[in-house]
This record gives C-alpha cells, structure tokens and sequence, in this order.
C-alpha cells in the first residue's frame, strides 16, 4: 500500500529563526502592515511503501529521527494520506 | 563611462566591483543604497554586485528584487541602459523578472568556489565586443544557486533568440555537461534580455580584473561595455 | 542556591566571601559560575601562558585585548587570533562551526578592524566512519555557510584526521583585520558617565552558561542538561560589521566589547575593569526575543551578532542615525560611573553589585598537579633497525598521498569563498595563503599566513612537538620570503586535572615558547580549549599555531610548485632526519612512536634568515618546506602541481625510507634554474646542501627509491 | 481578529528538485527500502491580523505572490487557523 506523508519541520520556539526574520521585515516593508510573526521551516514530502497508515508512519517517524529533523533546534509534524496508484 | 554599483544590505561584493571598475575606467564609480529612489543621472552601467541580499534567506535574491532601487534599475533597463547582475546580481535580476529563469542549488548541494572556464557564446552584445567569437575565457566562481534553470521549451526559445552569452566550457571550449561546476542547464553561466542590454552572469569578472590576483579575462567585460559606450549607442 | 550547581570549587567560593565580605544573591553567584569558568578565566593556565615570548619589534598589541595588533607600517595593522568552538561543533557541527567563525570575526571587528580573512583548523575522527563523515559536512557547511555570506575569505587552514578525534572533533577559527592604528579599539579607554549601549541581534536564551559548558568534558548523553544552541545570523552579522565600521570612521564611539562567551556580563565588566569606571546598567532596557528571561540569564546570554558600545551622551544621536541605516537595534542600557561599582538593576531592584574587577580578573589560579605520563619512554622507543624496510617505497608514497591527512583539501576548501574582497593573491591549497593588504593611498603590502598542527609529534614528544610546530610556520613564512611579525595560538587539550594531561599541556607550550624565543617570533594572541574529552577517549595534545609574515612586495616571494624543465633540485638543511611520529610510520607500521630532533634554535635562525635570503634575492624557482611526509611528500607535490617530473640520484646517507619520509627539524626543496645556480650555492655556502637531481619529464624517478607517473601520483592524491 | 496561515510551498512536478534527490539517496543509504520518492519544499507560518478569515486568506495570498513564491518553479497551498490572543 503507498501512502503520502507530509512533513512539517519548524524551528522550536526560543530558537531564533533568521530567515522569518528576515523575511518579516521584507514583508513589512512591502506594506504588509497587518502581520505579526513569520516562522520559516521546511516541509519533506514522502511517498513510501508500507502495510498500513500505521507501519507508515512509524517509517516516516524513523526517517525524522535519522536525518530529516535536527531534534536539538527543530520539531516536526507527520499528516499522511493514501496515495492512489 | 558612468557605473553605479548598488549596494544591498548583505551585498559583499559590491566594493569588488566598485574597485574594479575605478581602476578600469579611472573615474569614480557610484555606489547606490537599495533604498534610494533614483540612480545617479548619467548612469550609463548598474551593476547589482555579488553577495548575499537579505542574507538569501528564502530564496536568493528573492527581497533584493523587491527593494526600492530596483524600480529605478526596471525603468533604466526598459530605457535602455546596461546592467550587469553578477552572481548574486544575476539571481536578483531573474527574481525581479528582468531576466527569465532562475537559479536552484547547485548539482553539488554545496557552495563551490573556484576558477571556471567559459565560452563566449556572442560578441555583438554590449557586454561582449572586446571577446574573440568563441573564445575561452577564465573567471572565478563562488556561488551556492548556479544551477540556471527554465522549462525546456522556453530554454530552447531562449536559445533560438541567442540569449545565451556565456557558457561553462572545458580549457579547449568544449560545453559538455561535465564541464559545468554546478549543474546548469546546458552550461549556462550567463545570459541576456531580449534586447541585449541587461546581462546576468554567475561568474565573477570584477575577480578576473587585477594581475596581481592572477586573473584578468574580466578585463574584457569593460572594455566591451566602454567601446559599447564610446561607439554612442 | 549552592555554589556547586553553578560550577565553582569550594576554594572558589571561599574567595567571593572573603573579598565580598557577604554572601553573593543567586544573580551574583551564576554570574561567577561563568565568569569564573575555564573558559573565561584561564584559572589553569595563566601560568603556562607567561612562558610565551610576548615582546617584538613589529608588536602594536599583545595578549590580552579581543586580538593581537602587529605593524603593517604606514599606520596601520593587522589586528588576528584563533579561537576554538569545538564543544558547540561537536553538539550541533553547522550552527557550532558557524557561530566559530561569527564570533572570531567579532573578536577582530572589537579592535576596530575591517575582518579580511579567515582560516580553519578542524580536526576529524576515523574518517571512514558515518558519525566522522556527517559531522564534517556539517562543519564545513557552517564555516562557509557563514564566511561566505558575511563577506570574509577563507583562505586556508588545516585539516588533520585522526580516531583520536571521533568524539571530540576540533574546530579553530581564525580570523585577520585591517586596523588604522590611530583608530584602534581599546577595552581601557572608557569615562566615566558615558553611554553603554547595545547593539545588533536581540538576547534570547542562546546558549546560556556556553561558557561554562565549554569548560567541561562532553557528557556520554550530549543531549542532557544541554544549553540552547547558538544560532549563527551572517546576514546580521555584516550589517554589524559595516555599522560599526561606519561607526568608528565617524569617531562616534569611545570603546567597544564583542559579546562572545558570557554575553553582557563579560563584556561590559571587561571594559570597566580595565577602564578602571564603576558601570550601571538596567537590564529591563536589554531588547529581548523571549519572554520571562531572568536577569542572570539576560546578564549571560550569548545571542550572536551584538557588539557593546561605549557612547559619549554627545554623539548617541548620531549613532543611533548609523544603526538605524543599518536597520540593526541600537539601545542604551547603562552609563558608566565613577563610584567604581558594577551594579546591575531588573525590575526596579538592584540584582548584582560588585567590584568589577572582582568579576573578570580574580578567579584563583588552580595548579593541577602534572606528572611526566608513565609510558613516556615507550611512546618515544622506537628502534628503526627493527623496522623490516618496505619492499616498493613508490607504494608508500602513493599509500601517503592517500592519507587524508596529507590528500588533497580542495573539496574542503572550494565549500569556501576565498577570493571575495578581492585581496587573496594565494588562496587554499598552498603552504602558505597570501593577501593583499591596502593601506589607504601608499603602496600596499603583502601578508603570508601559516597554519599549522602536527598532535602526533606532540604526543610522543610534548615539548618538541610545540617547537616543531612554532617552527614549520616560521620555516614556511621564510622560505617564501615573508617576515615573521607573530603568532597566534589555541591550545586544544583534555582535561587539566588529569596530571598526565597537565604536563604534556605544560611541555608543548614550553616548546612552543622555546621555538618562539628562538626565532625571535612573538605571541600576540591565543585561545585555550580544555577537557576535549569523553569518558572513553581524550584527543592528542593538539595546539595550533597560526603566524603572519610580511612581504613588502611580491618580487621577494617564491612561490612553489613552479618546476620547469632542467631545473636542479636541492634539499636544503640536514639530510638526514627523523621518523619519529612522522605520517610514514603511523600509515605504514601503525605505529605512533618515537622521538623527533629536538629543536636547534641556532640551525633554525641559520636556515630562515638563508631562506629568506634567497628569496628576496630570487635565487630559486620554486620552493616547499618540508612537513609532513617529508621529501617525497614534497617532491610528489611539487610535480603534480609543476606538471613536470624529475630524475633524482642521491648518495642516500642513511636507509632511504629515512631519507625519503622522515620528519622535522629545518629543511626545504628547492628548484632552482641553471643561471642561478651560482647565487643559490653562494647563499647556502656553509650550510648543509643536498643536490638532489633534475626536473624533467612525466615521471618521478628517485634512483634506489621509486618511479611514478605524474598520472599515478595524481590519482592517488585526488582518492 | 488573529489568523494563523500556513503556507506549504512545493517545487512544480517537472522542476529539478536536487535537494529531494539526495535526501532520497541518503535515506535508502540509511536503509529505507520503502520509499519511493521525496519532495522538499518550505513551509512558512504567518502570525497576522485581518477582520474575517476570508480577508486574512487574501493577504497571505498576497504575501505569496508578492515575494513568498516563485511562480516559474514552485506552487502553494495556504491553510488558514483562528489564532487565540
Ligand atoms: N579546513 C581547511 N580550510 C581551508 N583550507 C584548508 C583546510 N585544510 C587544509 N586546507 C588547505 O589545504 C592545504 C593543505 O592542508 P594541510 O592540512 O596543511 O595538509 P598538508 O599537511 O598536506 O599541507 C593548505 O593549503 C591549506 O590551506
Ligand atoms: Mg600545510
């Protein structure tokens, strides 16, 4: 079964993220008057083999440990789906 | 020949050109804060220098080409005027859509700095007079997002009409892809406007422009923008 | 609170209240936990610092300030110093190394220096492991990642391997800057009622107590009781380096402090210490990017990319104008005072008082006990005749051009930007970098640096070990014609309290002094790393030496790697040598053993003041000191750079793999074109003088020793 | 009234994604038989005020036109959340 895993990583609070920084202000300057913070993180899109949501998840969890989040400094967020053939 | 070097918050390369092109031309040369309104009157060549704009958080050049001054470069590019985006320059002019494309990370996921052989494609832009048709040139590179980028279809339109100025070549000048320090698409290191007058290049001349710094292929560069000048057009 | 938790000895403790006269609050007493920490005081290693030579000619600055300042002439000068960050590289290697360099260049942009170039020393574990390879990528990313962006050129550095480092990979970063001297910075120079301002990034909860951290062994789990990260900005810190520049141009500011290790408490006891002013500051008026931060952790912070300014009331109006262009926070926070208290207040109440002195200056010296370790004479046993002679010496050379230790370092150093500011004459990839410096409208001059660290020579031999690596500098700097100016050191060692490490510890730096005296070369700076180890494995006794030298003009420097055909070859200085800790015998009999010449103070001056003789004079071609895997190392180099062979025929005065790849003491390969023949034996009259053979051809071919391709040396090189 | 935005940024299918490569390489290095491909892209959170959500949606799109994404090579999906004071 093939499913498609979504991961969100984003900088943990306390860490200073300089690249929402610098984009804030750049917004800013370009007149959006109405924003209060930006955070910039990145975000991995998987597509993976696995039995079931469950087996897939654990999967993506692994690869978050083992090399796509820095757990010192970042945090992530798993949301999967089931990718159609 | 009056230049102006525009000077963006994170630009580090800005005193590189400036030096290099007072000491070519023998005149001062203009230094241009991003949030000015205007260029100095009589500019005949803006260069958007190399470096890191806004630190390229986000993508490179990405706030750069929203700043001030840019409104000034687009008017004096659609009136006619040179200018010249070198390395970090160049990501600036296609994020502010003065040049197509766009440069992604190079093959190497790493920055890479080192001297790189060139091929001048044409000389009958502002740019390139001075060269030799074909001629191999050197100049060093030092960039992490070299990796020039377009559809395919619009590559080979961008082909077609010869805005390819400069590609990355081996010492004899051939353009075979192992030739490319980073992966461009068909070796491109530098291309032109429609209408030739505004260059972006990844490759940085004003390094190639002191003997005493071992290269001086950039040399060239000047020439063809001064004799372009001198020629009155 | 307990004095323990915040790391200080009971000795420690007993000080504060003796000279306090009362019991320090809970601020006061963290602020010495840090201040008092290795890191800041050098508490073990005041005393071995003194043995350095610190005086010289060229000397503007020694020990003591943000960085040494030597004289360019024409009024100005060259302000550098190395400094380590290996804890922080070892936890988190990008941010680690990048906040390395960021806060070196600090450390030179304090004295009022424009930043102008950079070099690295790292030093990696087993490099076939995962663990080794992940955190050199990381590291050397970080170092470029930030480098490249804030606009400074790396021009060189030094790469060593070895297992000893797997745990505890080192990284020391150094960095160059150009000072009009009139304008130079100074922390002694503060008034009394003047502004402390801050200026740059906002203070959150980065690495607080970083310092004292670097101050202890990593833990087996390095993820527990770990401090925040550091997260390094190269795009502040740019703008900091043209605002402060723009700044000091403008003579707006009396006095400015980096902020690196212990953030504001460091740096602003620092300034009233040595200015003799008492300083009051408001800790409420700090900008923060974190709520409910306590004062002590405002107070030690070490947030990047801030600088402490000392304000005249006069000119703030004006500064806060320059900050503003350079979009960076500007704040004043404090005033300095003539009660000579250093008192902080927070919410209204005053958090610390004390003598700033007392802060910075007086943690007691701690005298670890040394001892000469137990294995001394084994690790220097080595019987050479016990050694069975290797059978094919071209396998050995090619198996030494396969060491990463002496490969090729250009996948390191392309991850570099080495030419921007458009001054690096020679980059990376040499014996030594090159740059040129401009002084205003008068010619302009050239300075040659030299990185260098050989652990193994300093572990089997402490003491000639550290001589030998003042000495590969020196004998580098000269036989490229430069001028010694002074040196710049970081001492990466374990843990002091280990009687065995203490004495290695002391013995390098007596070495290193030692050499220093002898050459007649000064220390103008340095940077002190203790307890690089883990519960399992310490690293070799690992100090890095880093010297400038002065070339007036570039028709005295002698490059290398510059053979042409029918040149002769020379070994200049002592034919035979030693194989003690040298590359050959750990790569080829595994062993790490024996001792190595002892330092020659007057065969070293006899063969520098020669070298740079005839390199002022061009007297040579092309030229290369020999270090690490000796002369055929040095031979193989200089043909595959030359693209040209040669034909050797020696009288080899002792076995040829000695010959061939022993190790230290004075020497250099030299080519030398037939019409200066005459000049160049008149220059070495009187000095031992090898003539080796001739350059020619494709092949190196050494009679009675090896024959290789210039294609085998190179594929070898490149692996 | 407060707004969080999320703002997944993807490369367009076709564009050269060199990261998404290599960190697909490391991770079947590390032994992730299962995975058959990976996309990385960047995730940006804005903190911003707007008196209806609709409005609020409109200004993120508005960031992402103006200086967020590039329209040659990437494409955008925003999601939009109440933010509590
Ligand atoms: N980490 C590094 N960064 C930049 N350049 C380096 C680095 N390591 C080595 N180099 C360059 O590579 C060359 C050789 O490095 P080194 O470690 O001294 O080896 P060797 O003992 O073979 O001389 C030197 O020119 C040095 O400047
Ligand atoms: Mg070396």
């Amino acid at each position: 079964m093939r499913h498609r895993a979504e991961i969100v990583v984003t900088l943990k609070s306390g860490v200073l993220d300089i690249q929402g920084k610098a984009v804030f202000q750049s917004l800013q300057q370009l007149g959006y008057g109405e924003l209060e913070d930006v955070r910039v993180g990145k975000v991995v899109h998987l597509l993976l083999d696995a039995p079931t949501p469950e087996k897939a998840r654990e999967l993506a969890r692994g690869m978050c440990e083992d090399l796509l989040v820095n757990g010192l400094i970042e945090e992530y967020r798993i949301s999967l789906e089931a990718a159609e053939r | 020949m009056n230049v102006s070097v525009v000077v963006f918050p994170g630009s580090n390369c800005d005193q590189d050109a400036v030096r290099a092109l007072a000491s070519f031309s023998g005149r001062p040369v203009a230094q241009v804060w991003h949030g000015d309104p205007a260029l100095p009157a009589a500019t005949d060549l803006v260069i958007l220098p190399g470096g890191f704009s806004y630190g390229d958080y986000l993508r490179t050049g990405a706030m750069a080409a929203r700043s001030p001054i840019m409104e000034a470069v687009r008017r004096h590019a659609y009136e006619g005027g040179l200018v010249l985006g070198i390395c970090n320059g160049f990501q600036i002019l296609t994020e502010a859509r003065l040049l197509p494309g766009t440069l992604l990370p190079n093959k190497t996921l790493t920055f890479v700095c080192k001297p790189c052989t060139l091929r001048v494609e044409r000389t009958d832009t502002p740019f390139t007079g001075a060269f030799r048709p074909n001629q191999v040139v050197q100049f060093p590179i030092a960039h992490h997002e070299g990796l020039f980028y377009l559809p395919e279809k619009e590559l080979d339109e961008l082909e077609q009409r010869g805005q390819v100025v400069f590609r990355y070549a081996s010492p004899e000048g051939s353009v075979a892809p192992e030739a490319s320090p980073n992966g461009s698409l068909r070796n491109i290191a530098g291309i032109v406007n429609e209408r030739g007058n505004v260059l972006g290049l990844m490759p940085h001349p004003e390094r190639a422009s002191d003997p005493v710094l071992g290269e001086r292929d950039g040399l060239l560069v000047w020439q063809s923008v001064a004799g372009w000048i001198e020629g009155g057009h | 609170m307990d004095f323990r938790t915040v790391g200080l000895t009971e000795n420690e403790y007993k000080t504060i209240l003796r000279e306090l006269g009362r019991t320090p609050n809970e601020t006061e007493l963290r602020l010495f936990g840090v201040m008092w920490s290795e890191h800041c005081s050098y508490k073990s290693t005041r005393p071995l610092l003194r043995l350095f030579p610190i005086e010289g000619r060229a000397v503007v600055q020694g020990p003591g300030e943000n960085a040494g300042v030597v004289d360019l002439g024409e009024g100005f000068g060259l302000a550098f110093k190395v400094e380590s960050h290996n804890h922080p590289s070892a936890v988190e290697p990008y941010q680690g190394a990048a906040t390395g360099v960021g806060g070196i260049i600090r450390d030179i942009l304090a004295m009022g220096a424009r930043p102008v170039a950079s070099m690295d020393g790292l030093f990696f574990g087993d490099p076939e492991l995962r663990k080794t390879k992940a955190l050199r990528q990381g590291i050397v990313a970080g170092i470029g990642g930030y480098g490249n962006a804030v606009g400074v050129p790396t021009v060189g550095g030094k790469t060593v391997y070895d297992e000893a480092y797997t745990e505890n990979p080192l990284v020391n970063a150094f960095c160059a800057g150009v000072v009009r001297l009139e304008d130079m910075v100074r922390s002694d120079t503060a008034q009394s009622g003047r502004l402390v301002v801050l200026l740059g990034a906002k203070t959150g909860r980065d690495g607080i107590a970083g310092a004292a951290f670097a101050s202890v062994e990593l833990a087996e789990d390095t993820s527990a009781s770990r401090p925040q990260v550091q997260i390094g900005d190269p795009f502040a810190e740019k703008l900091l380096i043209e605002c402060c520049l723009e700044l000091l141009e403008k003579r707006l500011i009396d006095s400015m402090q980096d902020m690196g290790a212990a953030g504001i408490i460091s740096s602003s006891s620092e300034i009233a210490a040595k200015s003799g002013v008492g300083m009051t500051l408001d800790l409420d008026r700090v900008p923060l990017r974190e709520k409910g931060m306590t004062p002590w952790e405002i107070a030690l912070s070490e947030s990047q990319e801030r600088m402490l300014l000392i304000v005249n009331p006069d000119r703030m109006e004006q500064v806060l104008q320059v900050a503003a262009k350079w979009a960076l926070d500007c704040t004043v926070f404090g005033e300095t005072t003539g009660d000579g208290r250093y008192v902080m207040k927070a919410g209204g109440a005053m958090v610390v008082d004390l003598p700033p002195a007392f802060i910075g200056g007086n943690a007691p010296i701690i005298h670890w006990p040394s001892r000469e370790p137990r294995d001394l004479e084994e690790r220097q046993r080595l019987e050479v005749e016990e050694l069975s002679p290797p059978k094919d010496l071209g396998a050995v050379l090619r198996s030494l051009l396969e060491d990463p230790n002496l490969g090729s370092k250009a996948w390191i150093s392309e991850q570099y930007d080495s030419m921007v500011q458009t001054n690096t004459v020679i980059g990376p990839g040499g014996p030594v970098s090159v740059l040129r410096v401009l002084r205003g409208d008068k010619s302009p001059v050239f300075v040659a640096f030299s990185m260098e660290a050989d652990p193994w020579k300093c572990r089997t031999d402490p003491r000639g070990g550290g001589a030998e690596t003042v000495a590969r500098t020196l004998r580098s700097l000269s036989v490229c014609g430069a001028e010694p100016l002074g040196w710049t050191n970081c001492l990466n060692f374990p843990s002091p309290q280990d009687p065995e490490v203490f004495w290695e510890m002391r013995e390098c730096v007596q070495g290193m002094a030692d050499a220093a005296r002898g050459l007649s070369c000064p220390v103008v700076s340095g940077n002190v790393s203790l307890y690089n180890e883990t519960p399992q494995k310490k690293i070799l006794p690992t100090p890095l030496v880093v010297t400038a030298g002065l070339l007036s003009d570039l028709d005295g420097f002698l490059p290398w790697s510059r053979w042409r055909e029918g040149d002769h070859l020379f070994l200049a200085g002592m034919p035979n040598t030693a194989l003690g800790a040298s590359r050959y015998l750990l790569r080829t009999f595994g062993l790490l053993q024996g001792k190595i010449l002892p330092f020659d103070a007057g065969a070293e001056q006899d063969f520098t003041a020669r070298a740079r003789r005839t390199a002022k004079e061009r007297a040579a071609r092309s030229a290369r000191s020999l270090a690490g895997g000796g002369l055929a190392v040095a031979l193989a180099k200089e043909a595959m750079e030359s693209g040209i062979g040669a034909r050797l025929d020696v009288q080899i005065p002792t076995r040829p793999d000695v010959f061939l790849f022993g190790e230290g003491g004075p020497r250099a390969l030299y080519a030398v074109p037939p019409a200066s023949l005459p000049l160049f034996r008149s220059i070495w009259r009187g000095s031992p003088l090898t003539e080796l053979g001739v350059a020619t051809g494709n092949i190196l071919d050494v009679k009675r020793g090896f024959s290789l391709s210039l294609a085998e040396l190179r594929d070898s090189w490149r692996r």
